[in-house]
């Protein structure tokens, strides 16, 4: 029996056993890939199938980029005393990279999936796209391109042309589209997730009066959140000796999946939306609604008492804030008559003063009531009752660790992203600039460089991103200002307070649309005044915080200004 | 934790166990026994609450102490005097000053020794700066426990300073022994008045900052006023001192009422808690949780008056009395109280004509303070237990000594 | 050589690669693989929508927990509503997750509340009663499957409508089912009332 | 709309109601009874669209379908409150001894 030292506890986990070991086995994983291409070859050859692009794809191509990736690995084991210096060196252009990389595979993805419409609705019976069932041809795509009114008889394409062909085949399959769409999806809720992460931190310490993560990265330590996340992929993943196994393990997943399921209808302007769903708004809400589940789920499973506090409160919690939460949602679509987002979006183009927040005292006001509502629902400060720090320690998510926690709050941050987005959505213009869409028409359907002044200056998905993390900010101020309610007030504020008031808010804006006429001087006169107090919050909250900023030194005070590294 | 005494619950002490009993409403409901701390954030250290939940609500709290027992009097018993100030520093490790001013005043009166005048006024300055200190810290970590971060790192900035101050006087940040028997061990360095008049002046605005920012808070005078009620009578009756005594509306401050040092020199008021209306929020009532935050930091505002008095008279001259390192002690006994950041400290010192003592013991305002939590924690919610724990502010290196 | 025709040559080289020899050859296409494979969307997510659901149902009737009892329940209701995306539902998909999110909450909140101290007595059942459950719950399913059999459902297979149903819904409801919806609103009131009631008649 | 029939959609729910039914019978502890109960709902609830959707009765089906989920919500409720004054006659939620034909 071999003793146990104090060696085997702090031995590193890398070992160069362990690394021997892995090299062994991706190489022969990547072997057997090979091998397993080879076969699948020879028996295509042998059956005497021709190949088809998705044959060609699925059995040969794919397998081969696998057994290249596990040969990479097997390289990037070998080398990595190297690689780790060159990735220390390159992380900052890695990351820019792979921000550019999400931008331009979403345009690059639906410039492919235009083309390949063009080409579609080119052939003289059209068909309707399905998951498998494509049946355009690459002869096709080799003939639209070849052939051009002037020259009809050029089938002798080029092979860079065909080349491009076999590129543009798989495009017409949905399950492709939506994979790679999905997968930029993934990629956003990352980077969002990794820099609110960074960008709360930022935020705490310039409220506190202190700098904040200033290390990892370089530039005011903008890789932080990458740097945690990182840590806690590599931490242990503890369950506890009794808790609910896989209730335990599953649970995480109840809480982000939802969450990104729910990015599938949340439109970035109107194109650049996965399913622009005529019931999107209340899916959006039914799977919010569903992530509570997983967080109950968390803290029972947990078999812990503070964890099981920490449940019945986001029950009692959430249960109670969806209800004025979905029906301040409902004053937007009574404006906009339709659950369909992309619609809604649309109406707000005029500019600011169209915003559906501006148009009658009583939207401006449920976009008060949807705002603290969608805090409560995202369980920040200050509901943030169930997991409460003081009270808590931890409340539901105390017995997680590692990478599991690391899903919780990559939940939140998402659910954070989306909450404030339907209320960008909803109540503050979608995705148009505070200047009227139609001031840029000419620049709309112009060339490329137009285009996209267009989309900066009027209406595109940067403007919603933007909007978005401006309320996202608020999220993140309220939570380092305020202290914690108690549960009793929460449920007091909900059920007597929001509850009767949206649905005053509610009867309200029925009579107001039923009474008031759109283009009368009642709704005009409400109009502007509802712009000019939505301007005033605007300018104040810009204005205030500006002015702090540049006068931090003098409000800090002389002596802990004296204590600040560098001055 | 294995075998828990009968006695721990004052009601039905044969239900160790989760009981089913009769709600409010009918509704046969069961309580949870469930342990807060000895690890939890807002125990303030290794305090262990040991609480009986319905629900949300808590019908019985009781503190187990003990973690952080290091027989500090038994000590005090195998040392002398003078060797026994660096453990004072570590029984309320955030009022050292203090309890080396206590301690020294105890075994002075013990021997009969006079201090210097000079030495009279650094003592009173180091205690009121480290008052400042203590209330700062009772005033960020009590902002935790209400959710509310900021406040702490505020506190903590000025608090850094106050250390500044103290490290330039003694070396040291955290336990001092600076006070010492006959006076204090060095004299002030060069620009510590001036520093310090410079701290009085960047300090004294932050005050309403605190107030802006968290005393007047909507939220925070929810959560706190009219929780932990604690009347007068009980505040007396279970001994309690300190900020926790006048919240409950008792004026009642050695500082002024038995003066001790040159506390009578100076001018200060005795702030004690009111109720809601002018200027005070509305909802507040006397004793409640709002008030014993409040008192500490009106406290900090008089500890403030006293330090300009004290820059406006400190005199020149010694700071040490001549005491011999090996005395004797007098075969008598003495009790002396100061009032210290979180209520009155107590030594007793008995000599028996050798130069360590017979007996040293210490009342600790913490104790006695926190022996009131279970009578107050009764049928509150399980967020008020954090917020009257917190407002009580104790630490647990004096609770358990 | 310009640069254009250096990455025409590589471009022609992969080509090359990858339709080299008799396999790569060009041929009269043959049978594509959306008839090779020879199933849909549709099929595919009902299968495995289906598969969940049953799934989930059978784990309700096994599992001995409340709450995991109630987290099958949710993932059998999760993949109807799936189901009802596939049936061009829409509505009713979200509104059966808005709902039964929530309602599924409830019973498990209960679940924990109502059950932790029975739970001690937890009921086993004997070998010959689970085989007695099993025997009438397959009998029951293959009386059931029959009888669906048995119809030819094939005949007047509708064209799938196509409109909006959020929009019809509604017309429907305010203009069909007008009265039914009143009586539903008046229900749900009543069990409001009702359910505080009985939840608080044995407050003194 | 291929190989996937009204057949298929009725025998799902064939087979949610049988689940259902059975948690019904064999579950002792009431909440599991009423988790049989939707699942019961939901198998009428995906015949009723599949009929809805299939043999071209428009919206019905899923009207139908909305009232029932309503109709289940409010069972639910008053189920669980039933439930909450069982429990306090009788301190379980046992349904086998729940036979006292009393108060």
């Amino acid at each position: 029996m071999t003793e146990f030292t104090a060696q085997d506890v702090i031995r590193p986990r890398w070992s160069p056993a362990l690394r021997a070991r892995a090299i062994r086995r991706f190489m022969l994983a990547g072997l057997i890939i090979m091998i397993g291409t080879g076969v699948a070859a020879v028996c295509l050859e042998i059956f005497g199938r021709s190949l088809s692009p998705l044959w060609l794809t699925v059995g040969i191509v794919l397998p081969s980029v696998l057994a290249f990736g596990a040969l990479f690995v097997v390289f990037a084991i070998t080398a990595h005393a190297l690689l780790g210096r060159l990735l220390k060196r390159l992380a900052f252009v890695l990351f820019i990279g792979s921000l550019a990389g999400i931008v331009l595979t979403a345009w690059g993805a639906s410039l492919l999936f235009g083309l390949v419409d063009r080409i579609v609705a080119a052939r003289p019976d059209p068909i309707a796209q399905t998951i498998f069932g494509g049946e355009l041809t690459t002869d096709e795509i080799v003939r639209f391109f070849a052939a051009t009114p002037e020259d009809p008889k050029a089938l002798e394409a080029p092979p860079a042309l065909e080349f491009v062909a076999y590129l543009l085949w798989p495009w017409q399959f949905r399950l492709l589209r939506d994979l790679v769409l999905a997968l930029v999806i993934l990629g956003f809720v990352s980077v969002t997730a990794s820099f609110a992460i960074w960008w709360e931190r930022k935020v705490a310490g310039r409220i506190q009066s202190r700098l904040g993560p200033m290390r990892v990265g370089g530039w005011h330590g903008w890789a932080q959140g990458i740097a945690d996340g990182l840590k806690l992929v590599q931490k242990e993943d503890i369950v506890p000796g009794r808790a609910d196994g896989p209730v335990f393990r599953l649970a995480p997943y109840l809480v982000f999946i939802p969450v990104l399921t729910a990015f599938l209808a949340l439109p970035f302007s109107d194109r650049w939306v996965l399913r622009d769903l005529e019931v999107g708004l209340v899916l959006v809400l039914g799977l919010l609604g569903i992530d509570v589940i997983g967080v109950i789920l968390a803290g029972w499973a947990s078999h812990n008492k503070w964890s099981m506090y920490g449940a019945l409160r986001v029950a009692a919690q959430m249960v109670s804030y969806e209800i004025p939460m979905g029906m301040a949602l409902l004053l937007p679509v009574m404006a906009a008559g339709t659950l369909r987002p992309g619609a809604i979006g649309a109406l707000q183009s005029g500019g600011f003063h169209t915003w559906l927040a501006f148009c009658s005292p009583f939207l401006f006001a449920a976009a008060g009531v949807y705002f603290v509502a969608s805090l409560a629902a995202c369980k920040r400060a200050p509901f943030d009752l169930p997991e409460a720090e003081s009270e808590l320690t931890g409340g539901f998510h105390t017995e997680y660790s590692g990478f599991r926690w690391a899903v919780f709050f990559f939940g939140e941050y998402a659910a954070m992203f989306v909450v404030c987005g339907l209320a960008v959505l909803l109540f503050l213009g979608a995705w148009h600039s505070p200047l009227p869409a139609s001031w840029g028409e000419s620049l709309a359907g112009g060339s490329w460089w137009q285009r996209g002044l267009y989309a900066l200056l009027f209406s595109g998905p940067a403007w919603f991103i933007a909007k978005t993390y401006a309320l996202l900010f608020v999220h993140i101020w309220l939570r380092w200002t305020l202290p914690r309610i108690r549960i009793d007030q929460v449920m007091y504020a909900c059920v007597q307070v929001m509850l009767p008031m949206t649905m005053l808010l509610l009867l309200g804006q029925m009579f107001w649309q039923l009474l008031v006429p759109p283009d009368g001087i009642t709704a005009r006169a409400a109009n502007i005044v509802c712009t000019l107090a939505g301007a005033a919050i605007v300018a104040a909250f810009v204005g205030t915080a500006g002015w702090g900023y540049l006068n931090r030194r003098r409000l800090v005070g002389p002596l802990a200004v004296n204590h600040l590294p560098g001055s | 934790m294995t075998a828990m005494p009968d006695a721990m619950f004052t009601s039905e002490p044969d239900l160790l166990f989760d009981a089913a009993r009769d709600g409010p409403d009918g509704l046969r409901t069961e309580e949870m026994l469930i342990n807060m701390g000895p690890q939890h954030p807002s125990t303030h250290g290794v305090l262990r609450v040991l609480l009986r939940t319905d629900g949300e609500m808590v019908v019985e709290a009781v503190p187990h102490i003990g973690y952080l027992h290091r027989c500090a009097e038994k000590i005090g018993e195998n040392l002398q005097p003078y060797q026994f100030i660096p453990k004072t520093d570590r029984m309320d490790y955030l009022a050292a000053m203090n309890n080396n001013h206590v301690f020294s005043l105890a075994v002075e009166r013990l021997l009969g020794v006079e201090v210097p005048e000079r030495a009279a006024y650094i003592r009173v300055i180091m205690a009121e700066l480290n008052r400042i200190a203590s209330h700062l810290v009772a005033f960020g970590t009590y902002g935790l426990d209400m959710g509310a971060f900021t406040a702490v790192l505020y506190a903590f900035r000025e608090r850094e300073y106050i250390l500044d101050l103290f490290e330039a006087a003694c070396g040291a940040r955290l336990t001092y022994s600076y006070i010492t028997i006959g006076g204090v061990t060095f004299d002030l360095p060069e620009r510590f008045i001036e520093r310090l008049a410079e701290f009085l002046d960047y300090f004294e605005p932050k005050i309403d900052e605190y107030d802006r920012l968290l005393s007047y808070n909507h939220i925070f005078v929810k959560r706190t006023a009219g929780v932990g009620v604690i009347s007068a009578e009980d505040a007396i009756a279970w001994g309690l001192t300190g900020p926790c005594l006048r919240a409950s509306g008792v004026r009642w401050d050695l500082r002024r009422c038995l003066p001790y040092e040159i506390y009578d020199r100076f001018e200060f008021d005795i702030p004690v808690g009111r109720p809601g209306g002018g200027g005070i929020p509305r909802g507040v009532v006397v004793g409640d949780c709002w008030n014993r935050y409040f008192v500490r930091m009106q406290e900090m505002r008089e500890s403030v008056r006293i330090l300009r008095q004290c820059i406006a008279a400190i005199p020149a001259g010694e700071v040490r009395a001549k005491v011999p390192k090996n005395v004797r002690l007098p075969a008598d006994e003495v009790y002396f109280e100061g009032e210290n950041p979180r209520g009155q400290l107590g030594f007793l010192v008995v000599g028996d004509g050798s130069p360590i003592p017979w007996r040293v013991k210490a009342r600790g305002p913490c104790f006695c303070n926190l022996s009131i939590t279970s009578h107050v924690c009764r049928g509150v919610l399980l967020a008020d237990v954090p917020a009257i724990i917190g407002s009580i502010d104790i630490v647990l290196g004096e609770v358990d000594r | 050589m310009t640069g254009s025709n250096r990455l025409s040559i590589v471009a022609a080289v992969l080509v090359w690669l990858a339709r080299a020899g008799p396999v790569w050859a060009r041929g009269p296409r043959g049978p594509g693989p959306a008839d090779w494979i020879g199933i849909e969307l549709e099929a595919v997510m009902f299968y495995l929508l289906g598969g969940l659901a049953a799934v989930c149902a059978v784990g309700c009737v096994l599992s001995s927990r409340v709450v995991r009892m109630a987290l099958f329940l949710f993932g059998a209701l999760g993949a109807v509503a799936g189901l009802y995306l596939l049936l061009h539902a829409n509505f009713l998909a979200a509104i059966q997750l808005i709902v039964y999110a929530g309602g599924t909450l409830v019973v498990i909140i209960f679940g924990i509340m109502l059950s932790s101290a029975s739970a001690a007595a937890r009921y086993r059942a004997r070998p010959a009663e689970k085989a007695a459950g099993a025997a009438v719950g397959l009998l029951l399913l293959a009386g059931l499957v029959t009888a669906v059999g048995r119809i030819d459902w094939s005949e007047g297979i509708a064209a799938a409508p196509s409109a909006p149903t959020v929009d019809g819904l509604g017309r429907a409801l305010l203009t069909t089912y007008l009265v039914p919806f009143e009586l539903s609103s008046v229900l749900l009131l009543a069990v409001m009332i009702g359910a505080a009631w009985l939840a608080g008649s044995g407050r003194k | 709309m291929g190989s996937i029939t009204l057949m298929h959609y009725l025998v799902l729910g064939a087979l949610l109601f049988c689940c259902g039914l059975l948690t019904m019978v064999v579950k002792r502890n009431a909440v599991g009874i009423l988790i049989g109960v939707e699942l019961v709902l939901n198998a009428a609830n995906v015949n009723l669209v599949a009929f809805g959707r299939y043999r071209g009765a428009g919206i019905d089906g899923q009207a139908a379908a909305l009232f029932v989920i309503v109709l289940a919500a409010a069972e639910a409720a008053v189920a669980i409150a039933i439930f909450m004054n069982f429990y306090r006659h009788l301190t379980t939620v046992d349904v086998d001894r729940g036979d006292l034909l009393r108060g």
